[in-house]
C-alpha cells in the first residue's frame, strides 16, 4: 500500500494546481456546481484545451494521445483537476470513457481509426441512443427497430434523454434488429451519424429549466452496415460494458470535491448570531460528516481505479460507487443550501445575490437527476445484490 | 386530544378544492413562471368574492371570524394545487399584523381593503446577517422632523414585488441583535426613498430586495407600541408559520397521490413499478412522514385556536417537522417519477420547488429545532 | 378540534400524575427501558394493582371492569402512565388489548363469559401461538394441525416465538384444520389450556440473556370443541383481525416518552468538557429531532386511537404506527448510549455504575427486536403500500 | 495511491485466518461469556509460539520488524471471527508505549516478555467525566519520597482484569483537562493500593474500573518524559484506534457474509427471502458500508506506515466512519435474521454487540468527527 508522493510526484503536483488555477476560464468553474448543463460550446472549448495540453486522457498511452500517467499521477492529476473546479466533460466521458475502450474491445480495426482520434481531439462530439419512452430501466425492452437492407441499416423508432443529441455529430445507440427470441437477444449496437436524413430532434426541458437532454426520432434513417459495432444481435453484452463504464464516469468525484469545498466557502462567508456559520457547532459536525463520507468514497474509487486495466470492463463494482456517489452528492449540495440559509429559495441570477447562490440553487436541483440517469439507484442496488452479493434473483 | 373536523370545516374544504380545481391549474403555474408577480389579479378578486381574505378576520371589518382551523383546511388546498396567490403574506402577515397591533385608523383603513381584494400588504422583516432570526434588524429608525427616518435594507421579502404597503422592522432602540428595541412601521409602496428589487423565488413566486434611503414615516405609522415590535411580530409570524405548514401538509398529500398514480401506471418489466417492494416502502415512508406531519400541524392550529401556553412551541414542531418532510417526501417522488420527474414537463417537479421554498420559509428545520431545544428547557 | 384541558381535566392530570407517583413500584419502573423482559411476577402484581384501583382498562365500560373514560381522559391517563415509568403490560396487551375486541367480536358469548373476566383482573395469564419455525412473516404457512375427532380436536406441531409461555395459563393459537385448499383457507382460531398433556415448552435465550421467549411443541394435545374460536377454517380473518389489534399495542408509546425523559436526565448527569452533556449544541439539536419526531408519532398515535370504537379493528393504519414508533424507539435508544459515552459499552450491573447504565444497554438491546417481531418492518411497509396506498399486489 | 497487499500480506491472511478457524469458534465465545478473562491463556500463547506477538516489534526484542498493513491484516481476521484474545491491548496500547517512550531497561524487561506471551500490559486513561478526551486526567501524581504517589479511577481499562502492568496517566502538574502535565507511569498489578473492579462488556470481554489509591512509583517507572506524556499517548492510541478499526472492518465482512448467506437459505413465501428486493436493497447498503470503512481504514493503515503528516486525520476519518459504519451494519444484520437475529442462538448477535463495544472504544464518531472538523482547519 502507498499513499504519499515522492517528490516527482509533489512536483507534479504542483504542476497539476498551478496549470489549471491558471488555465481553467472563470466561466467554466462557475458552472461546475451546475455541471451537467455545462454549456456545449464551453465543453468542447475545454476539451480542446486540454487535448492541446496532453491531459485530456490521462489513463491512455501516449501514442493514442493520451497522457499516459502512472497509476499514481492519474490520481494526482483527477485530484487536482477537480479541484480547481474545472467540470467533468460529458464530451469526454460518453467519447472517451465509454465508447473508445468499447471499441479497442469489439470494433474493427477500422472504427477504432476512424472514431477514436476524433474524440481524443474533440473534433467530434457523441451522443448515447439507449433509453426509449417505454425502455427506461427495462433497457432491453427497447423497440427501435433496425433491418438490414443490402448495406444498409434502416432505422426506425425513438429514442429519448439524450444529453447533447441537437449538439453532437454522432450516436451510439442500441437498435432491435431481431423480435423473435428473447427481448435481450435481439439487440444491435451502431453509430450512426447524426446528420442523416430521416432524423428528428426535440429538446426537453428539465427541472433547471434548461434544456440538457433530447428525444431522437428516426424515419427511415440509413446506417452503413460497416457501423455496426460487434455481431449483429450481439449488442446486449457490448451495452452492459458499456453500462458499467458509463457507472463508473457517472461517479460525481469532481464535483463531490468541489462542492464540499463550496460548502465550506459558503459557510465561512454566511453570519449566523454574529460569527461565521462555519463555527457553529452542529454545522461544522454536519459538514465533517460528509467529509468522512467523501473521502470514504474518495479512497474506494481510487482503490477500483487503480485495479482496472485500459478497456477493461468495470463489473459490477461501478453499481456501488454509482449510487453512493449520487446520494452522497446530493447530501452534499443540501448542505451547500442549508448553509446559505434564506437564500436557498432563489432562482435568477441577480446580481445583488452574487453567482454562489444561483450556482448552489442550481446545482441541488441538478443533482436530483443523478440518481436516476444511467440506471436508478434502486437497479443499482440490485445489482450489487444479485451480481455482487450473489443473492437469488426472483 | 381530538383532531376532528366539524361539518362546516369539511364543507369549506370541499369548496376551495373545487375552486382551486376550477380557476387553477399546473399550466397555469408554467405560464406565471416569468411573470414578476407570479400570481393572477383576477383570481385574488374571486377569492376575495368568496369571504377568503377576511376569513379570520372580525366582522366589524367585513370578515367571516372564523376560527383557525379554517385557514389550515384552506391553505392544506391551496398546498394541493399550489396556488400561489398571496394570501399567506397579504392575510397572515400584514393584514393580521395591523390587527393584532394596529391603532383603529389603521385597522379601518387596511382590514376591509384587505378583505375586499383591493390592497396587498405584506411584512418585512429578514436582513442579510440575521439568517432566520426576527431580532436581528439593523436598519435604523432615526428621529428626524417629529418622526422617523428609516434606512436599511430587507430581503427576501414574501410577495415584495405586488404589494401595496410594507410592515417594516426597524431598530428604534438597542443593538442589531437585541429582542427589545424594534418598531414595526406602514410604508407605502410608493414612499421616497423606497426603492424594490425583484427576486424571484425558484417556485416561480415574487419576493424582493426592499432597500430604505432615508425613508420619511411619523409617529401614526407605527403598529403597535414604540421599541416593542417583537413580540408581536413573534406572534404573529408564529400563525403564518402554521399556516404555511398546512400548505405544506397539502403539497405533501398531492406529492403522495401523484406519485402513487405515476407508480401503478407505469410498465416496465411487464409489470407496474409500483408493484416492486423496493419502490412501495418509498411510498410508504412517504406516507408516514406525511401522516406525521399532519398530525403536529393539527396540533399547532388547535393550540393557536385555543392560544394554549405552549403554542409556540406546538408551531416550531411542527415547523421542524414540515420542514424536513416536505423535502424528504418530495425528493422520494422525483426519484421513483425517474427521468420524467426531472422535467418540466412533468408536474411533481412544482412540488420538489416549492418545498424548497417553504422549507427555508419562517425559518428551516434546523432554526426551529433551536427553538424546541429551548422551550423544552435545555 | 381540540387540544388543551378543562379544569376537571387538568385535574384528573393530576390525580393521574400523583397515584402513579406514589404507587409504581421503584423495581417496576427501573425496567421500563428493558420493558419487555419485565418479570412476569411483576407483571401479574402490577396487573392486579391496576385492576383493583379500577385503570386497568382506560377504554372499557366500567360494567366490564374497565374505567370507562372519555377519549380526552384515556389520553391523559395513557401519556400520565407513560411518563410515571411504568411499562406496557403483556399480560394487558395481549389478553385485552388483542382477544378481549376479538372475542367481543367473533367470540360466543360463553367465550366471552368465561374468559374476559379473569382476563381484566388479571387472573389468567395468557400467550399467542402464532409463529412456527417455517412460518414466521409468511404466517399463512403454518402447519401445526388440529383434527377433530368426537368433541375434541388433537393438536400436534410447533410453535414459537412465544412469549410467556412457560408462565402463562392459556394460549390463542391458530392451527390448520384443513390442507386441501389454499393455504390461508384451512386455518382455524383455538383457545388452550397450558397445562393440557402432551404440551413441551423450551425456553429460548434472547440477545438480553435472559428468555422472553419459548418453543411450544404439541404432541396430540387434546382441546374441546367448545374452545374454538369463530368458525372452522375461518381463522386466517380472525388473525388478521387480532394482528391489527397486535400492531397498535405494538407501538411503544409509553417506552417512548419515558426513554426521551430518560435520555435527557442521563445527558444531564454526563459531564462533557467541563459542562452537562445537555448543553452541548450537537447533542441538543440531536435530542431536539426526536422530540419533536416523537411528539409527530404521539399525535398521530392519539388521532388514530381516538378514531376507534373499542372492539372496532385498527385497519392497516396501525401497521405505519408499528413501523415507525419502533425504529424511533430505537433512534432515541442509540441517543441513550451516546448520551452515557464510554458506558454504552457495560452490560453487567454493577453497583459501581449505577442502574442507568445497565437499563440503558440492556434497553438498546432489547428495542433491536422491536422491528421484527409482530410483523417486521419489511412486512408493515407492504401492507401500507398495499392496502392504504393500494399500489399494485404482486 | 496504491491499495494492493503484497504476496507476503495475503499469505499472512490466510495462515491467520486458518488459525482462527481452528482455536476458535462462536461457541468458544458463549463459553467464555462468564469467564473474568473472557480469553484463553492456551490461545494466547499459541498465538505467541507464530510470533504474532513481535509483528511489528523490532528484531532486537525478538520481534519481526513488520509493516502496519501486517497488523491490519491480523486484526481483519480477528474481526472477522471475534476473537477475544488481547492483542490490541498488550501489543498495540501496553507494548507500543514502552517501545515509543520507555527506557532501555524498560524494553528489555517488558518487549521480550511480550514476545513471548509470558505478560499482558494495558494502558489506563480514561476518566469518568472525561468521555474520550485522553487530556482528562484528574489522577494525580504527588512528589513523595523522591518518587510519586498516584490517585485516582480509571475506567474501562481494556483487558485490566487480566494485565500484569499498567500504563496509567496521571497529573504532575497543570489542571484537569490541560494536555500538558500528563506523566506515564507503569504499575504492577499487585502494587500496594491497586483496586481492580471487574467490568466486562456487552460483548462478554474483560475490562475494569482501576483504583489507585496512594500507590508509590518511582522515577524510574515513567515512561518517556515527565509532563510530556499526552503526544506519546496520542500518537500510540492514534495506531490502536486503526487497528480496533481494522477489526471492525473484518466484523462488517463477516456479518454481511452470514447475512447473505442466511437470506440465501431462509425460505417464506416459497422463495428465499433475498430474492426479496427490500431486503437485497437492505443487503447492498451493507456491502457499501462495509466498502467505504474498508478503503479509509487502508489509508489510515498506509498513513501510519509511511508516517505522514496527515496520519491522525486519516485515523479520525476511519474510526468515525467505522464508528457509524458497523453498528449500521450490524443492526440491519440482526433485522435482515429477524426473530432468529434476537436470539443467543445465531451468531450475528456477537457481531452487534462487539460493533457497539468497538464503536465507543477510543472514542465514538462524534469524537472523531469533531477532531476532523478541526484538523480541517474550521
Amino acid at each position: 500500500m502507498k499513499v504519499s508522493y515522492s517528490q516527482d510526484e509533489q512536483r507534479f503536483q504542483e504542476e497539476v494546481r498551478k496549470w489549471f488555477g491558471e488555465n481553467t476560464p472563470a466561466e467554466i468553474r462557475d458552472q461546475t456546481l451546475g455541471g451537467s448543463t455545462l454549456d456545449p460550446d464551453l465543453q468542447v472549448k475545454w476539451h480542446q484545451t486540454l487535448f492541446e495540453k496532453g491531459w485530456i486522457a490521462p489513463e491512455f498511452p501516449r501514442e493514442m494521445g493520451g497522457a499516459g500517467f502512472s497509476e499514481t499521477e492519474q490520481f494526482i492529476f483527477n485530484y487536482g483537476y477537480s479541484l480547481s473546479g474545472a467540470p467533468r466533460l460529458k464530451t469526454k466521458g460518453l467519447s472517451l470513457g465509454m465508447l473508445t475502450p468499447l471499441l479497442l474491445q469489439f470494433g474493427t480495426k477500422e472504427q477504432q481509426e476512424h472514431f477514436i482520434p476524433d474524440m481524443i481531439s474533440g473534433k467530434t462530439v457523441w451522443c448515447q441512443g439507449f433509453s426509449e419512452p417505454e425502455a427506461g430501466s427495462d433497457l432491453a425492452s427497447l423497440k427501435t427497430k433496425a433491418s438490414l437492407e443490402g448495406e444498409e441499416f434502416i432505422v426506425n423508432g425513438q429514442k429519448t434523454w439524450i444529453s447533447m443529441a441537437d449538439y453532437a455529430d454522432w450516436m451510439f445507440m442500441l437498435v432491435r434488429t431481431d423480435s423473435s427470441g428473447k427481448k435481450q437477444e435481439g439487440i444491435s449496437f451502431l453509430l450512426v451519424d447524426m446528420k442523416s436524413p430521416g432524423i428528428t430532434i426535440r429538446a426537453i426541458e428539465a427541472l433547471t429549466d434548461h434544456k440538457p437532454f433530447c428525444e431522437v426520432f428516426f424515419d427511415n434513417v440509413r446506417v452503413p452496415k460497416k457501423n455496426l459495432v460487434g455481431k449483429i444481435n450481439e449488442g446486449w453484452k457490448i451495452a452492459g460494458t458499456l453500462l458499467e463504464h458509463e457507472r463508473l464516469n457517472a461517479f460525481p468525484i469532481g464535483e463531490l470535491l468541489y462542492a464540499i469545498e463550496t460548502v465550506r466557502k459558503n459557510a465561512e462567508k454566511t453570519r449566523y448570531r454574529g460569527k461565521p456559520l462555519l463555527q457553529d457547532e452542529v454545522f461544522r459536525r454536519k459538514l465533517a460528516t460528509l467529509e468522512v463520507d467523501c473521502d470514504s468514497l474518495l479512497y474506494t474509487f481510487f482503490r477500483i481505479l487503480s485495479q482496472l486495466k485500459i478497456g477493461a470492463a468495470p463489473g459490477p463494482g461501478a453499481s456501488f460507487l454509482k449510487i453512493y456517489g449520487g446520494e452522497l452528492y446530493q447530501r452534499v449540495l443540501d448542505l451547500n443550501l442549508e448553509a446559505i440559509g434564506p437564500y436557498a429559495q432563489s432562482w435568477y441570477n441577480i446580481e445583488e445575490l452574487g453567482n454562489a447562490v444561483h450556482q448552489a440553487t442550481m446545482g441541488w436541483i441538478n443533482s436530483r437527476s443523478l440518481t436516476t440517469w444511467g440506471g436508478s439507484s434502486e437497479i443499482q442496488r440490485t445489482i450489487v445484490a444479485t451480481r455482487i452479493l450473489n443473492l437469488p434473483r426472483k | 386530544m381530538d383532531f376532528e373536523l366539524t361539518s362546516e370545516h369539511l364543507l369549506f374544504r370541499e369548496s376551495v378544492a373545487s375552486f382551486v380545481k376550477k380557476e387553477h391549474s399546473f399550466n397555469r403555474l408554467r405560464a406565471l413562471k416569468d411573470d414578476p408577480w407570479g400570481y393572477s389579479k383576477d383570481v385574488w378578486k374571486k377569492m376575495a368574492e368568496l369571504g377568503w381574505m377576511g376569513l379570520i378576520y372580525p366582522e366589524e371589518y367585513g370578515g367571516l371570524g372564523l376560527d383557525f382551523t379554517f385557514v389550515m383546511v384552506l391553505l392544506e388546498e391551496f398546498g394541493r394545487g399550489l396556488l400561489p396567490e398571496p394570501w399567506i403574506s397579504t392575510v397572515l402577515l400584514g393584514g393580521n399584523l395591523v390587527l393584532a397591533g394596529g391603532m383603529e385608523a389603521q385597522k379601518e383603513e387596511i382590514i376591509p381593503a384587505i378583505v375586499a381584494g383591493d390592497l396587498f400588504v405584506t411584512a418585512a422583516y429578514l436582513e442579510d446577517g440575521g439568517r432566520y432570526d426576527l431580532n436581528f434588524c439593523a436598519t435604523s429608525a432615526r428621529q428626524k422632523n417629529g418622526g422617523f427616518s428609516l434606512s436599511g435594507r430587507k430581503i427576501f421579502v414574501l410577495d415584495g414585488c405586488s404589494a401595496d404597503r410594507f410592515i417594516v422592522t426597524a431598530r428604534t432602540s438597542g443593538a442589531t441583535s437585541d429582542t427589545d428595541g424594534l418598531t414595526l412601521f406602514i410604508i407605502p409602496r410608493g414612499a421616497s426613498g423606497v426603492e424594490i428589487t425583484p427576486l424571484k423565488t425558484m417556485d416561480g413566486r415574487n419576493t424582493c430586495i426592499l432597500d430604505l434611503k432615508d425613508v420619511s414615516v411619523s409617529e401614526s405609522d407605527i403598529v403597535g407600541k414604540k421599541d416593542s415590535g417583537y413580540p408581536l411580530l413573534a406572534d404573529i409570524i408564529d400563525q403564518a408559520t402554521t399556516g404555511v405548514c398546512a400548505e405544506m401538509v397539502g403539497g405533501m398529500d398531492a406529492s403522495l397521490e401523484m406519485t402513487v398514480r405515476y407508480l401503478s401506471e407505469r410498465v416496465q418489466f411487464g409489470k407496474p413499478i409500483g408493484s416492486f417492494q423496493a419502490l412501495q416502502h418509498k411510498a410508504a415512508d412517504m406516507f408516514i412522514q406525511k401522516e406525521l406531519a399532519s398530525s403536529v400541524v393539527c396540533y399547532a392550529v388547535a393550540s393557536i385556536d385555543e392560544k394554549t401556553e405552549e403554542r409556540t412551541l406546538a408551531v416550531s414542531t411542527a415547523k421542524a417537522k414540515c420542514s424536513s418532510a416536505y423535502p424528504e417526501v418530495t425528493k422520494t417522488a422525483i426519484q421513483l417519477f425517474g427521468a420524467m420527474g426531472f422535467t418540466n414537463e412533468a408536474d411533481i417537479g412544482f412540488f420538489l420547488k416549492r418545498a424548497k421554498v417553504t422549507e427555508v420559509l419562517f425559518g428551516d428545520a434546523d432554526h426551529h429545532l433551536a427553538r424546541v431545544a429551548a422551550m423544552k428547557g435545555y
